[in-house]
């Protein structure tokens, strides 16, 4: 994996301009993700319409990679259906955490370009930062705060893999 | 112990099922290579700490050639290892012993840190009244922590009896464990009379009176297959130096659900979630549970040993000791004056206590020293079982996948000297 | 920093007055020889933990070889040769700290359970409205503990503040030091901004107000000359593979008259006199202090490594660590966008935490690993001090006798790629 | 060194036989040690007649070489001078703990016999017992128990010598 060009032609694009970071005119749903090992934090909030993620809300700080990874996550989910998001949460998980070879094409689209970071395994919690933002709305834990280490899907096993 | 029992085979299979290649596995110990003066040695101490296959002790320098930075996912490449392979060792252990998930097992120094920390973590739970069960033959590291905390916080503490025959008075025991019991703690094997208890059947007692179960297992995970979830115990104790591994580190595994919901042991670096001046939020288990830098070096050395006792096989294991065990018994009842702690049964464990009528155990283990022989001399840290049988101290000789019954010989034949110099 | 402060020397004392030969010292270690990519091994995480020289692996390797057996004075051959080895472990870290004794000696797992153990033990000598004074720069292992005797014992926890230049504000210290201090626990180095607190002139002002001094020597123990008498203190902890010794093992020194008043902290076997089930005396220190088996191996391994150092010279690796420390911080001022936590001064031990405008922490760790530069990155367990100072997080590079003004160029050069990168 | 002559020759003498065992018409002081480590013990009562030691009497149960140490030390006091006892107390854990290689002769007489113990580490604590007991009793420690391990005299660095 070549680290200078996985951050030169995607993360960083996405770390200086994160996309959907204009505020919502109606938030649905709204949930937050530290990663207690750094303080890094990512705010997600979400207007639904009839299952439907009509609008995405994203504010955070932190490093390149949790900042870029949850911007490239608002594109991927806006508009989509919850149901597809959801299936879109379990395949960036499968191709970060669990180093899925064949990451699954059609649900991670332009998500592809961050496989790289499963390799990078002090990294895979920032990368899910803003997706375990997203998991906690979609269980609809209105205003909760979740903590990246209490995340059960990062077994401290696969590190030993 | 009569004739027939060396007829009979120990565990209902053929003795030897499946034989293990004990040369080929004696080649792989360093220090069994050893002369004492004149002898070669016979290491029959195994219940205090087992020799080191040079797989651990390469494993161990291979570790700290290449990789002795800290863990804690640091993001250089040394730590990334260094982390890597301290989760393995996580998972390997859980592997060992059927864990649920690797995040049951918490690191700790040994079995006496694991029954240190869930005495106190448990502390909280408990109120003056309330009871903690355990026996008469525990090992010192499975009272005391007890006796601390009834003497902190009010409670009662039972012990239930043992037999003459050095078995746990199961009767006893199931009549002190009532809806009083809040947490019942016992071992798997007893660390002098070597008896077995039956863990899977107490454990399941224990959780219907609601209590909470700890099993000493110091002396079972080394020597048999054990199953955390077949036996149904809430917490389990062991220490890694008694099955081939470095000294430094043990486990306490706990069932995910219980370790959520206790409080830190010691507290600082890695165990925490967010830290201020005023207040300290902490992670969730296993680090929770571990504050400070990890012993990284012997949970590496940990895992290459059960990597070593799987390729010999768990259960193969145990039928080889159970059958030098059997001849071990047989052999120390022939010998005149010698009275045992504890009586055998077939398929009792390779661990035999006992003392001569004509010489203290502290000096026949100094003869036997000078015959090459390797054996312990005194309370074995259970004072109150000995107490018990009528025993002030005992030699115990004990057995581990390496021993032969020439070296159960060797040690017959210097207890023969002991009685020549002392009678 | 100015350019003057290349021509002062920063002891006193004539530059590379005593020259280490750090060509034939970095051939010791195995890990230095390592690659990351096409680069050259640059570690700096030396505040995280040290390589290991092979002097020291050797010594664990046949420490496992020959007699690993448990210690405790058993009569056979392995195991008087393995608590021989034990014992001459303390003895030798009794000697490198200049205490009076052996015995004042206990061995612990690091320097967070140094600590957790000393609040224990000194916990029952306190009550409401008491005070214990720590300070803001201090390592959540010398922080959390108080916050848990606080909340145990409804004592007052005091902190005095830092300054903005990284050092302990002493006037504030002493400001808060009066007769109501019970307890005062201090940093010797801090491990985030590596300045060093004077730590024989405050532990003299604790002894005058009648209260126990802890010194937290964790990175001053590995980099200098240390002397329990000549500091004065009550108690001082330190973790033995911060000073190219095995994960594991670590110490807390306690001045022999105070441990002796103390109470067991874990209970178990070896730390006893005598046991019923109903009571247990407990033997006096260190053995109190030490319940279950040890790490045997890592103490026989800190030994080696203490031989190692005493072998350079404690004086000399000091001396040559200033005057690393004075390059590493003389090229990071030149880096521009980069802003230090704390401020370089003569004498300054080498270890220096900083950030970036352009990057974050994690960041540039990670691309600093793609150039073979080993640093770590976040609050180093110092999440107070952080804050304190207006920073999130940091990188830290930090030193040891190996280190090279050539892998100090390295780390300067990764730095401008970063800025490349992320500018 | 040859533990069977040792044995053979001086310890299961004393062992079997040990002197000075009965009971005094007049004890003075009397003061008793046990060794932790297995509950060996040592009681030793003394009449003392103007700073001699006119009787003493051995009470003990314990392992071969403590119960014969301390009933060889019961002749080599017997009669001597308060003085004299404790410079042989001094002689024999001179030679026994720190192992000194020329013991002095003129004060330990029969005792050098028992030289071999200091190397049986694990064995020296089992020698020292009956004078543990001397010790005691010398200060004046009347009807006190001393244990072994608290014993200054018996540091455990020299164990790592
Ligand atoms: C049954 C039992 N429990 C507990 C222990 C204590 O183990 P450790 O010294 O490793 O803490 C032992 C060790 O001998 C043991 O055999
Ligand atoms: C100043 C200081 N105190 C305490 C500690 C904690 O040490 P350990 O993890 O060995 O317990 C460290 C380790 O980085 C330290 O630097
Ligand atoms: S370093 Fe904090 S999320 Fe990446
Ligand atoms: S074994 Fe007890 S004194 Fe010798």
């Amino acid at each position: 994996m070549d680290l200078k060009a996985l951050y030169r032609e995607v993360i960083l694009d996405h770390y200086k301009k994160p996309r959907n970071t204009a505020a919502l005119e109606h938030t649905s749903i709204q949930a937050r993700c530290k990663n207690p090992s750094c303080g890094d934090r990512v705010t997600l909030s979400l207007d639904l319409d009839n299952g439907l993620i009509k609008g995405v809300c994203l504010e955070g700080t932190g490093c390149a990679i949790s900042q870029a990874s949850a911007s490239m996550m608002t594109m991927a989910i806006k508009g989509q259906s919850l149901e597809r998001a959801e299936q879109i949460l379990q395949a960036f998980r499968g191709m970060i955490v669990q180093g899925d070879p064949e990451p699954q094409q059609e649900l991670l689209g332009d998500l592809l370009t961050l496989q790289g970071v499963s390799q990078l395994h002090a990294r895979v919690k920032c990368a899910l930062c803003g997706w375990s933002a997203l998991e906690a709305a979609l269980e609809e834990r209105h205003g909760e705060e979740v903590d990246l280490e209490l995340d059960q899907s990062l077994p401290r096993s696969s590190a030993g893999g | 112990m009569d004739r027939q029992l060396l007829e009979r085979t120990d565990t209902g299979m053929p003795t030897r099922a499946v034989a293990l290649d004990i040369d080929k596995i004696r080649a792989d110990f360093p220090a069994l290579k050893r002369r004492v003066g004149d002898f070669h040695l016979a290491y029959l101490d195994n219940t205090a700490a087992t020799m080191k296959p040079r797989q651990v002790i390469e494993a161990i320098s291979e570790f700290y050639s290449l990789r002795p930075a800290n863990v804690h996912r640091g993001i250089h490449l040394l730590s990334e290892e260094s982390t890597d392979a301290f989760e393995a060792a996580r998972a390997k252990v859980a592997t060992l012993l059927n864990a649920a998930r690797a995040d049951e097992i918490v690191f700790t120094r040994n079995t006496t840190e694991a029954i240190n920390m869930a005495a106190f973590c448990l502390a909280e739970r408990l109120k003056p009244g309330d009871e903690v069960l355990c026996t008469a033959l525990e090992h010192h590291a499975d009272l005391i922590p007890w006796q601390v905390l009834r003497d902190r916080k009010g409670i009662e503490l039972r012990f239930a009896a043992v037999r003459p025959d050095g078995r746990l008075d199961l009767e006893d025991w199931y009549s002190q464990l009532s809806e009083r019991t809040k947490i019942a703690a016992f071992a798997m094997v007893s660390n002098v009379s070597g008896s077995e208890n039956p863990v899977a059947e107490m454990c399941a007692a224990v959780r219907r009176v609601g209590a909470i179960s700890l099993v000493d297992a110091a002396q079972g995970v080394p020597h048999m297959p054990v199953d955390v979830q077949a036996i149904g115990c809430d917490l389990l104790a062991c220490s890694a130096y008694k099955m081939l591994a470095p000294f430094g580190i043990g486990a306490l595994y706990g069932r995910y659900s219980l370790l959520e919901q206790l409080p830190p042991y010691q507290t600082g670096g890695s165990m925490i979630s967010s830290v201020s001046l005023e207040q300290t939020y902490f992670a969730p288990p296993p680090s929770r549970f571990e504050a400070g830098t990890p012993a990284v070096g012997d949970a590496v050395g940990w895992a290459a040993a059960i990597d070593y006792l799987q390729g010999v096989g768990m259960q193969a294991l145990h039928e080889r000791e159970l059958e030098l065990s059997r001849y071990l018994h047989e052999r120390l009842s022939e010998v005149p004056g010698l009275k045992m702690l504890g009586e055998y049964y077939p398929g009792k464990p390779g661990i035999a206590s006992f003392g001569l009528d004509c010489a203290h155990p502290h000096d026949i283990a100094q003869f036997l020293n000078e015959e090459g022989v390797a054996v312990r001399a005194g309370h074995h840290c259970a004072e109150p079982l000995h107490r018990a049988l009528g025993f002030d101290s005992t030699v115990r000789a004990s057995l581990y996948l390496y021993n032969t019954e020439a070296e159960v010989d060797q040690l017959i034949h210097a207890l023969h000297t002991v009685r020549e110099i002392f009678a």
